[in-house]
């Protein structure tokens, strides 16, 4: 059960720095997501935890000791491939059990031949028989158990890899994408599924995803990533409250942070924000601290675009005067919502905003005087 | 704490590291390369050094150093021109041959009808009858007065012909054993990727109203092409390189008509002696091969790209 | 496509009076058995089909081996001279192999694998082991590299991830390089008519070139050592036929 | 740059990897001579492999195992082999005790330095013409094993049946062959049609060139392809070619059918008689033998005796040809031999001979056929008569005149000889 720390990991193939230098550390038990887009660099940094991928530079260490040269079968990982990798020519029941038999087996049963016969017997083990049974009836495969995985749906594939890498009993679980095959509904129900496994178990779980709602809901702790570069280590409410930059603002949330950079125009709004939080200060605020009030009486004036109602609510889109290249939303109650086309103004909890830097699109703390 | 480990780590251990990490497959190629270092490699390298040089099979390793003088001869001479012209007779012959009636084949068999798997093992022994013995029936069936194929031709009312012994039918004989020995390779590969071709489109494009051979031109033929592509090169490469059947069937005449590249390395080298020519003639050979194959791979790339754009 | 076959069996069960005197029979004739027999006196048959036995099954077995180390690496490592490596692998292919007869004649020589079974092993194999080696390649390449990294991490030692993750994966594609490399073991002429002058060590190659060279070669003698001769290789094939039909075209047909 | 440069084997990773077990090996046959004692010889011959003669052959040597304390053991090449298989293993310093080799493999046997002198093995032998060729620049490399004089071989059945007479000219042997076939159904003429490309006709034409008195060089070397004898030669052909009596098939169909009696006339080498009269097929009483229909007599194959260089038993190889041309070993050869000339004069038995009709023609043509091998050009008498085979080729197939034709090929000759030295 190792604490995990990144001293100054970075990771470049020839070339290309895919993964800029960083330093982290990671607590005990914690279910950490390493989010960004795709090509960020969160696969490459998962592979680098579980010893598929070298580290270029810096040390990774598991409890203070560094494992950059320990061999991945040295490091008690579970990892869940996002296609999942099930061997094909072997049934479930073969699938779940493989981790088991390679522990159990020593450098000459791996010999062909000897090794069919070695593997063979530890299948029949009465432990082994427990061991898989009773993980098959927990995630529900006990029906599929002499399949072939070319003959299960996606879900019940993901299950199987799930199985086979809870069998161990790891101390590291490493997820790369494992929901990104699964139709909405089925994923929506892992998530919650994989959460509850988190807190059963108890262990470091690194889960890596593009999908910042996955990462909301089950982390504990976020890294956020782009382009190669570490954005962001914070709890999920730190990330969605106090984004670090305009980029994590961007990625999070949805629809995303609003951004309104007051470095450019003359509209008369922008003038007098301007005047109150700097005129290099891009101001964020979150679609749910807007309120939209009859043009003439908010913050920030400007023209309905279209409504989407997503059930209890609804998402507006406005584009502000002055700022047609961009949309404005705001999440809105039902009964609340203007017409397209309608001229509105929006109200704004400054007290709530994030502040940025337009320039470098670092966070900056402002005192709020509005 | 350790102390950040980037550029300060000992150079020894950062040179165990990548040995560590480059050295596999280093270590998986040293066997087959050694291996094929000493059966083929070097025995090629020499070859260069003997065609610059008038070795004679009596004496192979001290033939005296005559330069570029066994090129100069057989690049002037006429007897190469003809050779090349044979081998490229034989090989555009066979593979096209082999290749029609191969992936015609694997279409046919490809159907569904009774007697199908019969149908296909029969199509395709003749790839496990040894080169010798087929080349030995054939040249009983080619023969002029007791041959099989002159009684049918006969049967039919047409005059015998002298397959072996009269141009242009040397070479349509030896291409015709060389295709019929190739045919059930191209068969077999044509047949596996035919398998693989999606159901859905097929069965869409039928429902599309495409007549059938609209499916095969629009969706069936760009699904086998790479595999058809691919069997050409090989049958091209092993065209290059065939000798029993030949060397059984006309032994390169009547007159050097199918006097191919490999019979006239084989000439030179064993009934000539000249082991300096024969290997001149091998790495002339060889050279085209490799602009052939250079030329392919170019192609290749090109198309990737193009289709990767 | 059949019939030269079917000639085969027909004229191996003539007798050479009716190939000479009067028309072939068109049908298959079990009257001649006694002066087979009697012309194939002396053609040491059974040793020489086991000698090709022996040397096409070592020449499998040794291609196979050394092209699944090739065809792994070339395969699942990016390392400088890849492509080198490959080209040589291929460019070996275009060479006739006649050209190699007297150098490999003199190595063989110096380890006394002249007149030897062995050396024939090697030679085919020699030969065998690019194409083999780009059939399995292409095979490997069509494994997902994660399902060695789950080996991995499941605490498979690689010996076990080749031999119970991969090979079982690329079997239809080893039975297939395994055909050819048997055929080329089984039917190679050149060498060991070269490599092998003693009588008990003749593979079927050139026993039946032997008898063909005979004054006097009686041609139902010939027939009837080629339909022996060819027999094992269709029997072998038809039986792994099934197989490797899948593994001939893996990765061909993805382009 | 023309100085003999040995090629740098002994940098090859292949040498440097096995060099050890080389020096294992070399051990390995240092170690088995021994004083006094007998050792076992190795005879390297494509005949032991013959149907129906070469058990003969065999037994004919093994009488050396009685007569001195040595033992014998074949070692078998198939006949299209031999000459590159044995040149390939005395090339690596290999290669079986003694030999029986054609001719044009001693000529470059002898070039090469592989053969050993034999002039005190056969000292007081009574050699006959036939052992000529085996004496190089003054010294005998090899004695004469067999030689093969080409006859006309007919069917007397058969020629009698259709009523024709033994053909003395081409123009009746083409008649001779035409009725052969219209009367009878078989094939009148057995040779192989000059177009079958296994090599046979690099010689065969000389039965043809030889036969109008024609020759390739002269005795000084200069070479003589396009004079007036050989044009002529090649004329001749030209008629039997367009006559269409040729036989496309390779020589040992034919003679397989001439075995059946589906053949009336061949040119053929008392082996192939004596096959034919095993053989069974047909009543050896018909087998005959005439002078071919031609002006002049043709050409023989002939085969040598000789001991490897390289031969660890180079003193026991030359006991055995010693006894090889002692009466014994000759009259044991004569009765494998059929009716091939040998190294000296020995008479066929009266009863094969009475048996065997033909085997007194042969041993008659044999004293006045000549060698294949071309005067002063012998190591390249393979190549040299490609070249004229070619142009001839042309002639029969293209219709060029045989006179354009051989001219060619004298240019062909000239540029190929003048390049060679």
């Amino acid at each position: 059960m190792p604490r995990i720390t990144f001293d100054g990991i970075s990771k470049s193939f020839g070339d290309t720095q895919v993964l800029d230098p960083f330093d982290a550390d990671i607590a005990d038990g914690e279910f950490l997501v390493l989010l960004g887009p795709s090509g960020c660099g969160k696969s490459t940094l998962l592979r680098m935890i579980a010893g598929l991928t070298d580290i270029t530079s810096g040390t990774l260490l598991f409890d203070d000791v560094p494992v950059n040269h320990a061999d991945v079968r040295k490091r008690d990982i579970a990892f869940v491939f996002q296609s999942y990798a099930l061997y094909p020519q072997m049934t479930v029941r073969q699938n779940i059990a493989f981790p088991l038999l390679m522990d159990r087996m020593s450098g000459w049963q791996h010999l062909p031949i000897l090794s069919t016969l070695i593997r063979a017997r530890l299948m029949r083990d009465e432990r082994v028989r427990s061991q898989v049974n009773g993980l098959a009836e927990q995630l529900g495969l006990t029906a599929y158990l002499d399949r072939r995985p070319g003959a299960l749906s996606g879900g019940q594939r993901q299950r199987v890899a799930l199985a086979r890498s809870l069998v161990r009993d790891p101390s590291l679980y490493l997820l790369d994408e494992p929901l990104s095959n699964l139709d909405a509904k089925l994923r929506i129900q892992m998530r919650t599924d994989i959460a509850a496994l988190h807190r059963e178990v108890g262990k470091t779980f690194v889960y890596v995803t593009h999908d910042q709602i996955e990462a909301m809901t089950m982390a504990t702790k976020i890294i956020v990533m782009d382009g190669g570069k570490i954005q962001q280590i914070g709890t999920p409410d730190d990330i969605y409250d106090r984004p670090a930059n305009t980029t994590v603002a961007r990625f999070v949330g949805s629809p995303p942070m609003n951004l309104v950079d007051l470095s450019s125009g003359d509209q008369q709004w922008r003038q007098s924000l301007r005047r109150s939080y700097g005129d290099g200060t891009v101001v964020g605020f979150r679609p749910e601290n807007v309120r939209i009030v009859p043009s003439g009486a908010g913050i920030m004036p400007g023209t309905v675009e279209t409504v989407e109602r997503t059930g209890p609510e609804s998402i507006v889109a406005i584009t502000l005067d002055g700022h047609a290249d961009s949309r404005t939303y705001a999440r809105v109650p039902n009964d609340m919502t203007p017409s397209p086309a309608e001229r509105v103004s929006l109200d704004i909890d400054m007290s709530s905003s994030s502040f940025f830097d337009s320039v470098t699109g670092e966070r900056t703390e402002l005192p709020v005087t509005a | 704490m350790t102390a950040r480990a980037d550029a300060k780590e000992p150079l020894r251990l950062r040179l165990v590291r990548s040995a560590r990490n480059g050295m596999t497959p280093v270590m998986l190629l040293a066997g087959p390369f050694i291996f094929l270092g000493v059966m083929i490699i070097w025995p090629l390298i020499e070859q260069v050094w003997i065609s610059l040089t008038d070795a004679r099979l009596t004496n192979p390793s001290a033939g005296e150093f005559v330069g570029l003088q066994n090129y100069a001869t057989a690049l002037s001479g006429s007897a190469l021109p003809r050779v090349l012209l044979n081998t490229m007779v034989y090989t555009v012959g066979t593979t096209v041959i082999a290749l029609v009636i191969g992936v015609l084949a694997a279409v046919v068999v490809n159907m569904k009808f009774a007697g199908n798997s019969v149908v296909k093992a029969i199509l395709a022994t003749p790839w496990a009858i040894p080169s010798v013995a087929a080349a030995l029936i054939w040249l009983w069936m080619f023969s002029q007065s007791r041959g099989v194929i002159n009684r049918g031709l006969e049967a039919l009312g047409q005059d015998g012909i002298a397959w072996l012994t009269s141009e242009p039918w040397a070479m349509v004989a030896v291409i015709a054993v060389t295709a019929w020995q190739a045919v059930p390779f191209v068969m077999l590969v044509t047949l596996a990727a035919l398998k693989s071709v999606p159901q859905e489109t097929a069965e869409a494009s039928r429902i599309d109203g495409a007549p059938r051979l609209g499916t095969f031109q629009w969706v069936i033929w760009p699904h086998i092409l790479p595999t058809v592509r691919l069997l050409a090169i090989l049958q091209v490469i092993e065209a290059l390189r065939k000798w029993d059947i030949i060397a059984v069937l006309t032994q390169g005449g009547p007159v050097n008509s199918t006097n191919t590249l490999v019979i006239a390395i084989q000439r030179q080298a064993f009934e000539y002696q000249q082991l300096g020519m024969g290997a001149t003639y091998a790495i002339i050979g060889i050279t085209i091969a490799i602009v052939f194959t250079l030329a392919y791979l170019l192609l290749e790339r090109r198309e990737e790209k193009k289709n990767t754009r | 496509m059949g019939f030269p076959t079917y000639w085969m069996i027909n004229t191996a069960l003539s007798s050479r009076q009716q190939l000479f005197t009067e028309p072939q029979s068109l049908w298959l004739q079990f009257t001649n058995w006694s002066e087979l027999s009697r012309d194939l006196d002396g053609v040491p048959v059974v040793s020489m089909l086991t000698n090709s036995a022996f040397i096409a099954i070592g020449t499998t077995v040794l291609t196979i081996l050394l092209s699944v180390l090739c065809a792994y690496a070339l395969s699942r490592y990016k390392f400088h001279g890849r492509g080198a490596a490959a080209f040589l692998l291929f460019s070996t292919q275009m060479v006739p192999q006649g050209v190699f007869l007297i150098p490999i004649y003199t190595l063989f020589l110096g380890l006394g694998l002249v007149n030897n079974l062995w050396g024939l092993v090697l030679v085919n194999a020699a030969f065998s082991l690019p194409i083999s080696t780009f059939i399995i390649k292409a095979a490997i390449d069509g494994i997902p590299y994660e399902l060695e990294e789950a080996a991995r991490v499941d605490n498979s030692p690689p010996l076990s991830t080749l031999t119970v993750v991969i090979l079982p994966l690329i079997l239809p594609s080893i039975a297939a390089a395994a055909v050819l490399a048997f055929f080329a073991g089984w039917g190679e002429l050149m060498y060991a008519t070269t490599f092998i002058t003693d009588r008990a060590e003749w593979p079927a190659s050139v026993g039946l070139s032997v008898l063909v060279s005979q004054p006097g070669v009686s041609m139902p003698a010939v027939m009837a050592v080629s339909v022996m001769f060819a027999a094992p290789a269709v029997a072998f094939f038809l039986f792994v036929q099934r197989h490797i039909v899948s593994g001939l075209t893996a990765g061909a047909v993805k382009g | 740059m023309g100085s003999a440069r040995e090629f740098p084997y002994r940098l090859s990773a292949a040498a440097l990897l096995t060099g050890s077990l080389a020096l294992l090996t070399a051990c390995g046959t240092g170690g088995e001579e021994a004083d006094g004692e007998g050792v076992t010889l190795t005879l390297g011959n494509s005949q032991w492999l013959d149907a129906n003669r070469g058990e003969g052959l065999w037994e004919a040597v093994s009488g050396f195992d009685h007569a001195s304390e040595h033992s014998v053991e074949r070692v078998e090449y198939p006949s299209g082999d031999i000459a590159t298989t044995l040149t390939t293993e005395l090339g690596a310093g290999e290669g079986p005790d003694v030999m029986f080799i054609q001719d044009n493999v001693f000529e470059s046997f002898v070039d090469a330095d592989f053969l050993e002198p034999l002039e005190d093995a056969v000292e007081g032998a009574n050699l006959n013409n036939t052992n000529e060729g085996g004496v190089k620049d003054g010294t005998r490399y090899g004695v004469a094993w067999q030689r093969a004089p080409f006859a006309l071989l007919y069917n007397s059945g058969l020629l009698d049946e259709a009523g024709v007479e033994v053909p003395t000219t081409p123009e009746e042997l083409i008649e001779s062959a035409d009725i052969l076939t219209e009367e009878l159904g078989v094939q009148g003429f057995g040779d192989p049609s000059p177009l079958v490309d296994d090599g046979r006709w690099l010689q065969h034409i000389n039965i043809w060139t030889y036969g109008h008195g024609g020759s390739w060089a002269d005795e000084d070397g200069n070479i003589t392809v396009d004079t007036p004898e050989n044009i002529e030669g090649v004329e001749v052909v030209k008629d039997l070619y367009d006559a269409g009596i040729f036989s496309d098939e390779d020589l040992h169909t034919n003679r397989a059918a001439f075995a059946q009696g589906q053949v009336g006339m061949v040119d053929e080498i008392g082996g192939g008689a004596l096959v034919a009269s095993l053989e069974g097929g047909m009543d050896p009483q018909d087998i005959h033998v005439a002078d071919q229909p031609t002006p002049e007599p043709g050409y023989h194959q002939q085969l040598y005796v000789v001991v490897n260089a390289n031969s660890p038993h180079v003193e026991e190889a030359k006991e055995f040809v010693s006894w090889l041309v002692t009466e014994e070993g000759q009259e044991m050869l004569r009765e494998a031999s059929g009716a091939d000339p040998l190294a000296t004069d020995v008479p066929v038995t009266e009863e094969f001979a009475a048996e065997n009709p033909w085997a007194e023609g042969f041993l008659e043509v044999g004293s006045h056929t000549q060698s294949t091998l071309i005067p002063g050009h012998e190591l390249q008498t393979t190549e040299i008569m490609t070249l004229i085979m070619d142009h001839v080729q042309e002639v029969l197939v293209n219709d060029i005149p045989a006179e354009e034709a051989l001219a060619a090929a004298q240019g062909d000759v000239d540029n190929l000889v003048g390049s060679g030295d």
